[in-house]
């Protein structure tokens, strides 16, 4: 089994609403030192082992999970410890 | 090894008295054993606890519950199933219930008020009905707090995130503020459904041999709650198991929506209940009992999301989004197929037995077996109850007469009173207008949702001054239905029902037990005046913040039927020039209201006096004008008293009014007396409208500008509508927006 | 004319577009399920709004891979008149039927209430009876109805008269250059936010949105009279 | 400055209907391997130095970025590299 990490963010060109109005909250709650907030999604996926796993998770990437007119993706593909 | 064998034995759960910390007493322990002729196993006592938990069993409110009058000539299904079901006409009916999700709400308030309405959706398709509306009432502590900004939010977006998405308009209901809630929210949901009568269905598994089918999201541990956990010894698996909130999934109910009103035109379909509160043991036990039958289910075969689950924890999980079924045998396939095409599961569990028991099995064991009618029937509690200190003073103290100096800043500062404000930042959110039926939206006295194909409409509602309860609950508890009947006849509808929700603190409090009775025998006693009997409801006790109850807070939920969709009446004014009415004379009763809460922080003395007869007159004689088509806009007189009511019907629209009165202004304009109506008239009816409505006392016109104006014979009060409506309709998004 | 409204999972939108066309435009109407894969014999596709697959991971993703999307398509090339409402638009937009994405509403919230459109072009077969820059009311109910593209993009919109619709007085969501509404470059395939079907029945408060499928189906008259006359 | 990257994913228990609808999805498109699909959230904070970044982190992702009710959370502190 196979663990993958995959990470998907907002292109840097696209305004992020959703990470103006955390960075907003925590300014309000007097973090002003932070300069910066980007909200993503983390998305863990569990496969089987295959020769092409890579592949696969970039194709599935692509296609579903992120969207590329606005959004940009890297994984980490991971060897599953079994408990 | 399985989690079973650390589960404590029959003996020690006696000797160490574990079914205590379960939620049992010595005594409902006591007849356990009695109805089993044995002591009862984990299992067992685990089934029972939450079965004769007062959520499930109402065993101190069935006493008072008695009381309401629940037929009526219309009444297709009283209290008893998942909701109850009033004849429409036309061999149509309408279904409606509402419930509480106070605590869970209080917890993670986006998933509880999510699943809240996820749960009342349930109740509401699985009698067969399609679902059509949705009403949320919902009541908060203080808005200077920022846990309590938090709750408002994140509940809002729960209501939102749920009905948006399975595509239910949220057409109505309440939102007000109150310190009692500040550790306690109150969320309320209402859902109303439509439907033929030959498609009702009931939750009852009849037919021995047939087949019992689960159906819907998987089984995990979530919503088992920790403190009916018991020994030490199983522990040690990490907290995080086991009292796992429960998350709503919108788009699966909206599969199983879509899939049980299919299956509800299938022949081979006998009985289908949802698996609400105590999930699978309430569902099973409750079809067996009611069909005087048993079932026998394997437990094994119980869709599992999570690993070595117990039988104790598939039996009292929580997850969302589950139905039971029971269908004739030999039919498994077909229904099968009919949950395949929504990409669902059905799976067989069980069968129907003829011996009334609910025997479970799992690994090859027999794991449980109680009688099916056993689980259903806890003892009743009486409770003892007590004349509370503040009630008798309250009855005796002088009558509060407000002293005002400035009218207009008065009815300004009154306005902007968030219990008081424009609740569009809450409406916004919700999708009111899917279906497109939704002829009167949020904002009016009642929304007004068509039956499509028909000239009907159905007006809906729900109330509750909590102040005038904490005052007076028998007087409260009157006014509460009065006043929803009075929102329903503004819309041009006959009442025809109602759905309670009783929010209440601890019942072992003597005084708060008081509250429960005398709201009860209020709110009863207006039911049979009004003709709007209760066809379902629900109990919520244990709010409070703390130890201290929650102003008694017994929701209505009222439905009415429009005849006539042509002739539907709103709040807000029409026409230039129409003429406009106050009927009912105000007299100086501020106990509880709006004023007195501003200007005192605090509600005291008596509240408005309501005569029962007298409400139901005018009632009927304004329904009968707007049903003629003599008006153009109609508004109870509620909080705030006429100057809220007169902001309302100008608020929206480009008109303002020229009013002219002979009375003290502060009680005319503040006052709270009940049977009280806001009506502007088109010239040509005013003669008809006269003679139809006693008691309508002409007050002025409509006039095509911005000012209000109200003349006294001591003051004139001027107001600009654009000015006041502005601050009106922007404290609540002002409040929200300046977070943290 | 037979119109077809897709229906996928969660699809909330489809009845009322079905009676919008049934009842306020009279005309043949037929839900075609997600998993068909073939729009043989209707004369125009509507994708309705809703909350296809619970727009889970992001609004339309999913619905993107239905077996009728094929199909869609295939009807989007062949002329054939294909509007997305709300959830629909955001699947055209998935499907790269139409350009840009979409966003989370710049407040975040969800946001239902009645706005004013103008109609910024009414040159396309769906909005032949409007007039130039008419205002009209019509219903948003949306949480993710932030349009997004780059500048190359909007340019490309903006030099096609590919901006159909755009938000009168204040902007809703926050999308770019205040776009409601966007046809591709072939003039048969419209995306917009804002419920037309919703203002399909004066009863509901308007029915400004009724004229849009009205100029479908005059176009799909003058098509017919065209083919059958040459 | 400092980099901080902010994973968020719903507690093991919790049901998680988007990964659910995301895995069902990839079955249809016939990547049967994909065994298991969770969705959490990934957040990026830009914050100016100072000695007590990491507790602010953790006072920031327990009062504001992650619903401890129902979600866990870790991250990882990165030097900015200035471009
Ligand atoms: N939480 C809510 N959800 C939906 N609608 C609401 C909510 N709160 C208030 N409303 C709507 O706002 C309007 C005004 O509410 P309210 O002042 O309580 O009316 P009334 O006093 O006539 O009962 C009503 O149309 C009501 O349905
Ligand atoms: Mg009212």
């Amino acid at each position: 089994m196979k663990k993958v990490k995959v990470f998907i963010t907002l292109k840097e060109s696209v305004l992020d609403p959703q990470g103006q109005a955390v960075m907003q909250s925590l300014h309000n709650m007097d973090y002003q030192n932070v300069k910066d907030v980007r909200i993503g999604k983390y998305i863990e996926l569990e496969m089987e082992d295959s020769a092409d796993v890579a592949e696969q998770v970039d194709a599935i990437c692509d296609k579903l999970l992120a969207n590329t007119v606005i959004e940009n993706y890297r994984y980490e593909i991971e060897e599953e410890v079994h408990s | 090894m399985p989690l079973t064998h650390l589960e404590p034995s029959p003996e020690q759960i006696e000797q160490e008295k574990i079914y205590r910390t379960m939620g049992l007493t010595e005594d409902e322990y006591v007849e356990v054993k009695r109805l089993l002729g044995r002591k009862p196993n984990y299992t067992e006592t685990g089934l029972f606890s939450v079965m004769w938990s007062e959520h499930c069993s109402y065993k101190t409110s069935k006493p008072l519950l008695k009381q309401f009058p629940t037929s009526g000539k219309r009444v297709l299904q009283g209290p008893g199933e998942g909701a109850g079901i009033i004849d429409i006409g036309d061999g149509q009916a309408v279904v409606f219930k509402i419930e509480s999700h106070n605590h869970p709400s209080a917890i993670e308030p986006y998933q509880g008020a999510a699943t809240g309405v996820g749960g009342i959706i349930r109740d509401v398709f699985s009698m067969g009905a399609r679902p059509v509306a949705l009403l949320d009432s919902l009541r908060f502590g203080d808005l200077n707090n920022s846990r309590v900004r938090y709750v408002f939010e994140e509940v809002v977006s729960g209501i939102a995130g749920y009905g948006n998405c399975i595509g239910i308009p949220t057409v109505g209901g309440e939102l007000q503020f109150d310190d009692c809630y500040n550790g306690n929210p109150l969320v309320n949901a209402m859902c109303v459904g439509i439907m033929n009568h030959e498609d009702i269905q009931v939750g009852q598994a009849r037919g021995i041999g047939n087949t019992v089918m689960y159906v819907g999201a998987s089984t995990g541990r979530d919503g088992i709650n920790g403190a009916t956990f018991a020994s030490e010894e199983i522990s040690d698996k990490s907290d995080e198991k086991r009292s796992a909130v429960q998350v709503g999934d919108p788009f699966m109910e909206k599969l199983l929506v879509e899939a049980c009103l299919e299956l509800t035109k299938h022949e081979a379909l006998v009985g289908i209940q949802d698996m609400g509160a105590a999930g699978l043991v309430s569902s099973a036990s409750e079809m067996a009992a009611k069909a005087g039958v048993g079932i026998h289910m394997n437990l094994d075969l119980i869709p599992q999301r999570e690993t070595e689950m117990t039988p104790y924890e598939m039996m009292l999980s929580e997850s969302q989004e589950r139905m039971l079924i029971v269908i004739k045998k030999g039919s498994e396939e077909e229904i099968k197929a009919i949950f395949a095409r929504w990409g669902l599961h059905a799976v067989a569990v069980g069968e129907v037995i003829e011996e009334e028991v609910l025997r479970l099995e799992h690994k090859g064991q027999i794991v449980a077996e109680v009688p099916s009618d056993a689980l259903a029937s806890a003892p009743v509690r009486h409770m003892p109850s007590k004349v509370p200190a503040e009630y008798t003073d309250n009855q005796a103290a002088p009558v509060w007469i407000p002293v005002i100096e400035d009218y207009a800043g008065t009815i300004k500062k009154l306005l902007v009173q968030p219990t008081l404000a424009s609740k569009d930042w809450v409406t916004r959110q919700y999708d009111y207008m899917v279906q497109t039926n939704t002829v009167v939206a949020p904002g009016s006295d009642a929304a007004v949702v068509r039956v499509r194909g028909t000239k009907k409409g159905l007006a809906m509602t729900t109330d509750c001054n909590a102040k005038y309860l904490a005052l007076d609950p028998l007087v409260g508890g009157k006014i509460a239905v009065a006043e929803a009947a009075r929102n329903i006849v503004c819309s041009g509808a006959v009442p025809l029902g109602i759905t309670d929700c009783l929010n209440f603190g601890t019942p072992e409090n003597p005084e708060v037990f008081w509250e429960m009775e005398e709201s009860v025998k209020g709110m009863a006693e207006a039911c049979k005046v009004l003709e709007t009997p209760v066809i379902s409801g629900n109990v919520s006790l244990y709010n409070e913040t703390d130890h201290e109850a929650i102003d008694p807070t017994p929701v209505v939920g009222m439905v009415g039927l429009v005849e006539d969709l042509d002739r539907v009446a709103t709040v807000s004014f029409k026409n230039e020039g129409d003429a406009v009415y106050v009927v009912g004379q105000a007299a100086p009763e501020f106990g509880g209201s709006a004023l007195q809460i501003m200007f005192e922080g605090k509600a005291s003395g008596k509240p408005p006096v309501l005569n029962l007869e007298l409400e139901k007159k005018r009632q009927s004689q304004v329904l009968a004008a707007i049903q003629s088509g003599l008006v153009s806009s109609a508004h109870d007189i509620s909080e705030g008293g006429l100057a809220a009511a007169i902001a309302d019907a100008v608020f929206g629209t480009s008109l303002g009014a020229d009013l002219h009165f002979t009375t003290d202004p502060a009680v005319e304009l503040f006052s709270e007396t009940q049977s009280r109506y806001l009506i502007s008239v088109p010239e040509a009816s005013m003669k008809a409208f006269e003679s139809a409505v006693d008691g309508a006392v002409l007050v002025g016109r409509v006039t095509r500008n911005d000012k209000i104006t109200l003349e006294f014979a001591s003051d004139t009060v001027t107001l600009d509508r654009p000015e006041l409506e502005k601050d009106w309709r922007g404290v609540l998004s002002c409040i929200m927006s300046a977070k943290n | 004319m037979k119109t077809a409204v897709i229906v996928f999972p969660g699809s909330n939108c489809d009845q009322d577009m079905y009676y919008a066309i049934k009842d306020g435009l009279g005309e043949e109407v037929e839900y075609v399920w997600h998993a068909e894969t073939s729009l043989d014999g209707f004369d125009a596709v509507m994708i309705p709004g809703g909350f296809s697959y619970g727009d889970y991971l992001r609004s339309g993703a999913i619905a993107r891979f239905a077996g009728i999307m094929p199909a869609v398509i295939e009807a989007a090339k062949a002329g054939k008149p294909v509007l997305g409402v709300c959830n629909g638009f955001q699947i055209l937009l998935e499907a790269g039927l139409l350009p840009g994405a979409m966003l989370k509403n710049k407040h975040l919230k969800f946001i239902c209430e009645t706005v004013h459109l103008k109609t910024e072009n009414n040159e396309t077969l769906f909005t032949s009876l409007y007039k130039k820059d008419e205002i009209i009311r019509i219903p948003i109910a949306h949480g993710e109805g932030n349009y997004y593209c780059d500048d190359e993009t909007l340019q490309g919109l903006r030099d096609n008269h590919q901006i159909v619709f755009t938000y009168d007085g204040e902007n809703p969501n926050g999308s770019r250059a205040d776009i409601a509404g966007i046809i591709n470059k072939a003039g048969n395939v419209l995306g917009m936010m804002p419920h037309p079907e919703r203002a399909a029945d004066a009863l509901l408060g308007s029915d400004d949105g009724l004229r849009l499928f009205q100029s479908i189906l005059n176009h799909w008259r003058e098509s017919a009279h065209a083919a059958y006359t040459s």
